[in-house]
């Protein structure tokens, strides 16, 4: 177990990069503490695989330094990381037993078979593979083969680091609950530092303290799941995260405050006069209050998602998304909005807008 | 682990050049240069033997004749075994898991033993000595090998596709011909390939089943090894030529070749 | 009604794939079809395009009885999960394949494939193959040919499962839309319940092999008829408890006393009582009638709201609520359930009204 | 079917047969291994090694016979030159050398194509795994690319099997199944029968002897390699 440090990061598949755009990853700085659980969360083609194989050592970077605690593993191999990876696919020892999969790296690594053995049986009783030990690996379903994968990692004690590439894809709706919520609490019992890359919102949010937002080979915000979703610092965050995602609303700038069709929205907050009139107003559809009086919308659409609803609505030719729990009364046709000034946003230019110092 | 890992495949493609190295070295030298001397590469160069070949009718007929029946051979193998290797890839039947196993037994059985019944069936009637003789004795152990090899192509094209193609409308044969075949070219590639190569290579049959007016180059330089005596230089530069044509299908067909076995279904 | 199967049934060799179904659905409406892996979802549409032909019972569309009626002369048009696209021909060939068949002349068939191409973003890659698009992109395509098609009934067979998160809630949205001007009858296939409530329109419940309930979409999740409706509806997981009835009224497990509302009386004297994550509370008001303690195993927190996995009894629960809640594993928790929220199924899973 | 000649061209063909398998699987499978996996290296590979595959089986023979040949063929010059008594239309051991080399240098191309094929169907994340498990070489080969290349092997074993079998005209056109019988293999012998001799009725009983053996070899082989994969 130890903290993951990379220092001025980049890749890129040619040789000679000339340009940013041959960089699939553009400078990254990040420390990740020891025993966390982080998530790498994009869109397909982000860079959030190039990442993780950087980190196991499948790939050398272009430029840059990986630190595991205070040492730099930038040129070792894989198998001298110490490193754990669950692939999207289930790899499996398809003539091995479950046992001897899950024994393997153990054997790899020449310890005592009593030892071994009472390392597996622990790992297998908390996948509730116990009875299966004995069966072999290639006839099982592929959930089950997913969690061989993960056992694999999870039976070594020498793992600096566990990385999951989409380790969920190929399983079921209702399986997913199970097993995401049976990572977590092996997460809590063995303490491991796990690095998740998905491209999916709830996976992500749910499984990590701390998720990394990753766009077009950057960094866009690193933070909490409750701070991604309370301050997204980019646009492409407050539409990412979330669903429906943000409502960006076009805006000006007039007299110390924002504009938004001829209302001045308050903010909670004194800023200064921004550098660009690129703005745009950010608010979530949880943070829109329906009111007796203050901006006039017109619904045109609700949407009953069972739980809560969404109500489209539209302001002076902008479209907006607004939360409505299952208690709320809906008006007809139109009806007056609130916005939350705590979680109401300026965004110049993409960038949050802020107040400095 | 670098140097060992470029050396191996490295010493086998010299030990494979070799041999046609020295025929080729051969076809270059002239007769008497061959038997009086040992030398690395021909001192008197020599292009004499090739020009033989081209000018003598009985030579390069016999190139002809061996192109044709392998080409007829070909189409047939193929018109034979993309519906067949069709029904394979679409439908289950009994015994079909052990597709491949059955259709080998075909190849288990010697050609020299088909050779005689053949050479009686074809002279009964009265197709002997033609192309298409040979053409359909080789059909014997190709078409198993092109349904194979295509149906392991196919099976690679999802079923969806083809019942995408009925609900928009299109007729089974539209469909086969528009898009599944273009869909499948790969694979019609390689299984060509594999029939032209067993075809061109096969000496017994195309013998046993041709006299005269069809002999294949192979027989012909059989002929000149037993009546002419050891004419040397022009056996390897005939040797050379039957190379050529090999090469070039190879040559087209290489990117294929890997994948025409990796999907195939055993 | 548009869609029916009488007393349809498909069983593969000693598998039963479709076990005796009867429906009607809607024509002209998106209907969802909805359920988990291997409920049958494929099965059954397979039977409505006429790909697979069913072992009894028959299928009619519009009146007439197309049982054994061929794929191509049926007027439909499907989308498989796959990305399903004719791998020689163009974006633009692609859409407009049906039309082609149909002996469009080029200047009838050319606007209707770029307005197709246009609603779903396709205009930019009209020249290129499906091998060099995206995923996506090449879901989009298939998605635009049966759209330009003019289908009476459009097949959609989980179409947006391996697309990425954010790209799939942009085409969930579109979807009912884009084929609501259509006037075809739309059937889509999904696992997901959130997918379904989201689609609107009409659901069918299925759960092996059956079609449980088929109504509009929130009658579906909100009154499900029986237990595996609801369990098939409920993502989370549906939160279970058993009763027995005694003189006094309903007990539940370790003497746990409830204040249920009047049922309609069925002579039986087990039940289950569900209920959904989300009216699972962890705070009190006066209509509640179910008042226990559980212990937090573990807490997922996705920025707004929270997943609470609790452990009550030998029960594993969910709470889903809105707003932030850091809850250390181990911790108790007061809970608590609405009686109007509560689902009480009798022992053959049947769910028993309230007393009106 | 008692006649002593056919038990020795049989009992020399069931040697030949085991030799050459014995040689060209695990030496197909090594170049396989050690071939390039992308980049011009492979289309050089590949073409060259497919290249025996398209040479007529005769001027296979032909070409063999030229190179071998002591006085003018590159291979037997350089034999004798490094002091063997290198000649293989005297000498039976020579002879069986001579043969079996041709065969290897013929056939273990499509071993390796095969095995490549099989090799090239692997995901990458199979060989990421079993670097982060630690695993040596050696296991990556046990563990992995020899299941995932057993079907191939199979096609591999059985073509083999059976061809070398029908193996004909190649060691007749490089010296006639001689010196005397001892390169005579089953297809030779029978040829010799049936067409040399006209006795059409052992010939046919051969042939179907030859057909039973062959099926009964390729049937065990088959099963054995298939029996994992059914249950």
């Amino acid at each position: 177990m130890s903290s993951i440090t990379l220092k001025s990061l980049r890749h890129s598949y040619s040789p000679n990069p000339q340009t940013e755009e041959d960089y699939a990853l553009r400078k990254i700085d990040l420390t990740w503490r020891d025993r966390g659980a982080f998530a790498l969360l994009g869109p397909s083609g982000c860079g959030k695989t190039t990442l993780l194989n950087l980190i196991s050592g499948l790939l050398k970077p272009s430029e840059g330094q990986i630190l595991f605690d205070e040492r730099d593993v930038t040129t070792l191999p894989p198998d001298q990381r110490n490193i754990a990876q669950v692939f999207q696919f289930p790899v499996v020892y398809d003539t091995m037993s479950v046992y001897d999969n899950l024994a393997f790296p153990l054997r790899n690594r020449k310890l005592p078979e009593a030892e071994l053995d009472e390392r597996v049986q622990r790992i297998a009783k908390m996948l509730s593979m116990q009875n299966q030990l004995k069966q072999r690996a290639s006839g099982l379903t592929a959930a089950d083969k997913q969690k061989i994968s993960l056992g694999r990692g999870l039976v070594r004690s020498d793992v600096n680091v566990m990385m999951f590439d989409e380790p969920l894809t190929v399983i079921d709706p209702h399986l997913k609950w199970e097993l995401r919520s049976q990572l977590m609490r092996l997460h809590q019992q063995v303490g491991f530092t796990m690095i998740y890359v998905t491209h999916d919102q709830t996976e992500a949010l749910t499984f990590a303290d701390e998720v990394v937002v990753m766009y077009e080979g950057q960094i866009v915000q690193i933070g909490t799941p409750e701070e991604l979703f309370s301050k997204p610092r980019h646009t492409f965050v407050g539409h990412f995260i979330g669903s429906p995602g943000m409502n960006l609303l076009p805006c000006e700038w007039s007299a110390g405050a924002a504009v938004f069709a001829g209302h001045r929205i308050p903010l909670n907050k004194n800023l200064p006069h921004p550098a660009s009139s690129n703005l745009q107003l950010g608010i979530r559809p949880e943070f829109i209050r329906l009111a007796s009086e203050g901006i006039p919308a017109q619904i045109q659409r609700v949407d009953d998602v069972g739980r809560y609803r969404i109500i489209k609505a539209e302001v002076g030719g902008t479209n907006l998304n607004i939360y409505a729990g299952e208690e709320v009364e809906i008006p007809s046709d139109s009806l007056h909005l609130d916005f939350d000034p705590d979680h109401t946003h300026v965004y110049c230019d993409g960038w949050m807008h802020e107040a400095k110092g | 682990m670098k140097k060992i890992t470029w050396l191996i495949p490295t010493v086998y493609i010299v030990f494979l050049m070799m041999p046609i190295y020295w025929l080729v070295n051969m076809s270059f030298k002239t007769t008497n240069e061959i038997l009086g001397s040992f030398t690395l590469w021909p001192n008197n160069f020599t292009v004499e033997n090739y020009v033989t070949i081209f000018t003598d009718p009985t030579w390069f007929m016999g190139y002809v004749n061996s192109l044709t029946y392998v080409t007829i051979n070909t189409i047939i193998s193929l018109l034979v075994a993309l519906p067949a290797a069709y029904a394979f890839s679409r439908y289950r039947f009994l015994g079909d898991k052990h597709l491949f196993f059955w259709l080998l037994t075909n190849r288990m059985a010697p050609p020299a033993v088909f050779a005689l019944p053949f050479f009686q069936l074809y002279s009964a009637i009265g197709l002997f000595d033609t192309h298409i003789a040979v053409a359909l004795s080789h059909c014997l152990f190709n078409i198993p090998l092109a349904v194979w090899i295509l149906e392991g192509f196919m099976s690679g094209v999802p079923k969806e596709l083809d019942e995408t193609a009925y609900i928009d409308g299109y007729s089974f044969p539209q469909f086969f011909f528009k898009i599944f075949i273009p869909a499948i070219a790969a694979g019609i590639g390689v299984a060509a390939f594999f029939c032209f190569m067993f075809s061109w290579v096969e000496l017994l049959l195309a013998k046993t089943l041709t006299a005269v007016d069809v002999k294949p180059i192979a027989a012909t330089m059989t002929r000149t090894v037993s009546t002419a005596g050891y004419e040397l230089g022009l056996l390897s530069a005939a040797g050379t030529l039957t190379i050529v044509p090999g090469a070039f299908v190879i040559y087209f067909v290489r990117n294929y070749i890997a994948k025409g076995f990796a999907l195939g279904r055993l | 009604m548009s869609l029916e199967f009488h007393e349809l049934s498909k069983q593969v060799y000693d598998e039963v794939h479709i076990a005796h179904t009867d429906l009607s659905l809607n024509p002209g409406v998106f209907n969802v079809l909805l359920g988990p892996t291997l409920s049958g979802k494929t099965s059954l549409m397979r039977l409505m395009a006429g790909l697979d032909q069913p072992s009894t019972g028959s299928v009619w569309f519009k009146g007439q009885n197309v049982t054994g009626i061929a794929v191509q002369r049926r007027n439909l048009a499907m989308v498989y999960q796959q990305f399903i696209n004719f791998p020689n021909m163009s974006v633009f060939e692609n859409i407009a394949s049906p039309l082609r068949i149909q002996k469009l002349s080029e200047s009838q068939l050319r606007p209707r494939v770029e307005k197709g191409a246009e609603l779903l973003k396709l205009t930019p890659y009209m020249h290129r193959k499906p091998n060099e698009l995206s995923g996506g992109q090449q879901q989009r395509t298939a998605l635009a040919r049966a759209l330009v098609k003019g289908a009476d009934l459009v097949l959609l067979d989980e179409p947006l499962v391996n697309l990425d998160y954010k790209l799939r809630e942009e085409l969930r949205e579109e979807l009912p839309r884009l084929f609501a001007d259509t006037g075809a009858t739309v059937v889509y296939a999904t696992t997901e319940p959130h997918e379904a409530l989201l689609m609107g329109g009409y659901t069918a419940t299925m759960r092996e092999g059956r079609v449980t309930q088929y109504g509009p979409t929130h009658e579906v999740f909100r009154k499900p008829h029986d237990l595996a409706t609801a369990k098939a509806f409920s993502d989370p997981p549906l939160n279970i408890l058993n009763l027995k009835r005694t003189a006094q009224g309903f007990e539940g497990e370790q003497g746990l006393s409830l204040k249920l509302p009047p049922f309609q009386n069925v002579p039986v004297d087990e039940y289950i009582l569900g209920f959904r994550p989300h009216h699972l509370q962890i705070q009190g008001n006066a209509k509640d009638i179910l008042e226990l303690s559980g212990e937090v195993t573990v807490t997922e927190i996705t920025g707004s709201e929270s997943f609470i996995h609790l452990k009550w009894a030998e029960h594993d629960w969910v709470a889903h609520t809105q707003g932030v809640m850091h809850l250390p594993p181990g911790e108790k928790l007061e809970l608590y359930v609405s009686a109007s929220n509560c689902l009480l199924f009798d022992d053959q899973e049947q769910l028993v009204p309230a007393q009106v | 079917m008692r006649s002593e000649r056919f038990h020795d061209a049989l009992g020399r063909q069931l040697l030949f047969t085991l030799l050459i398998l014995l040689i060209e699987v695990p030496l197909g499978v090594g170049i396989a291994l050690t071939m390039p996996r992308q980049g011009i290296g492979v289309t050089i590979c590949l073409v060259l090694m497919a290249l025996p595959l398209l040479i007529p089986w005769n001027v296979v023979g032909a070409m063999w016979n030229i190179f071998a040949l002591p006085d003018i063929g590159l291979l037997g010059k350089m034999l004798n030159g490094v002091g063997f008594d290198y000649n293989f239309t005297q000498n039976p051991f020579w002879a069986w050398a001579t043969v079996v080399a041709m065969d290897v240098w013929h056939w273990t191309s499509l071993v390796v194509l095969l095995c490549y094929a099989g090799l090239r169907s692997i995901p990458d994340a199979y060989y990421q795994t079993s670097k982060i498990d630690g695993a040596t070489s050696w296991q990556v080969f046990r563990y992995i690319q020899l299941p995932k290349m057993k079907r191939v092997l199979t096609i591999a074993l059985l073509l083999r099997l059976m061809d070398s079998f029908m193996i004909y005209t190649e060691p007749f056109v490089l010296n006639g199944g001689g010196p005397g019988n001892s390169t005579t293999f089953l297809s030779i012998d029978l040829v010799k029968v049936a067409l040399g001799q006209f006795d059409l009725g052992p010939a046919a009983a051969m042939s179907i002897i030859y057909f039973f053996v062959v099926l009964l070899l390729c049937w065990v082989l088959y099963t054995l390699m298939m029996r994992d994969e059914t249950n």
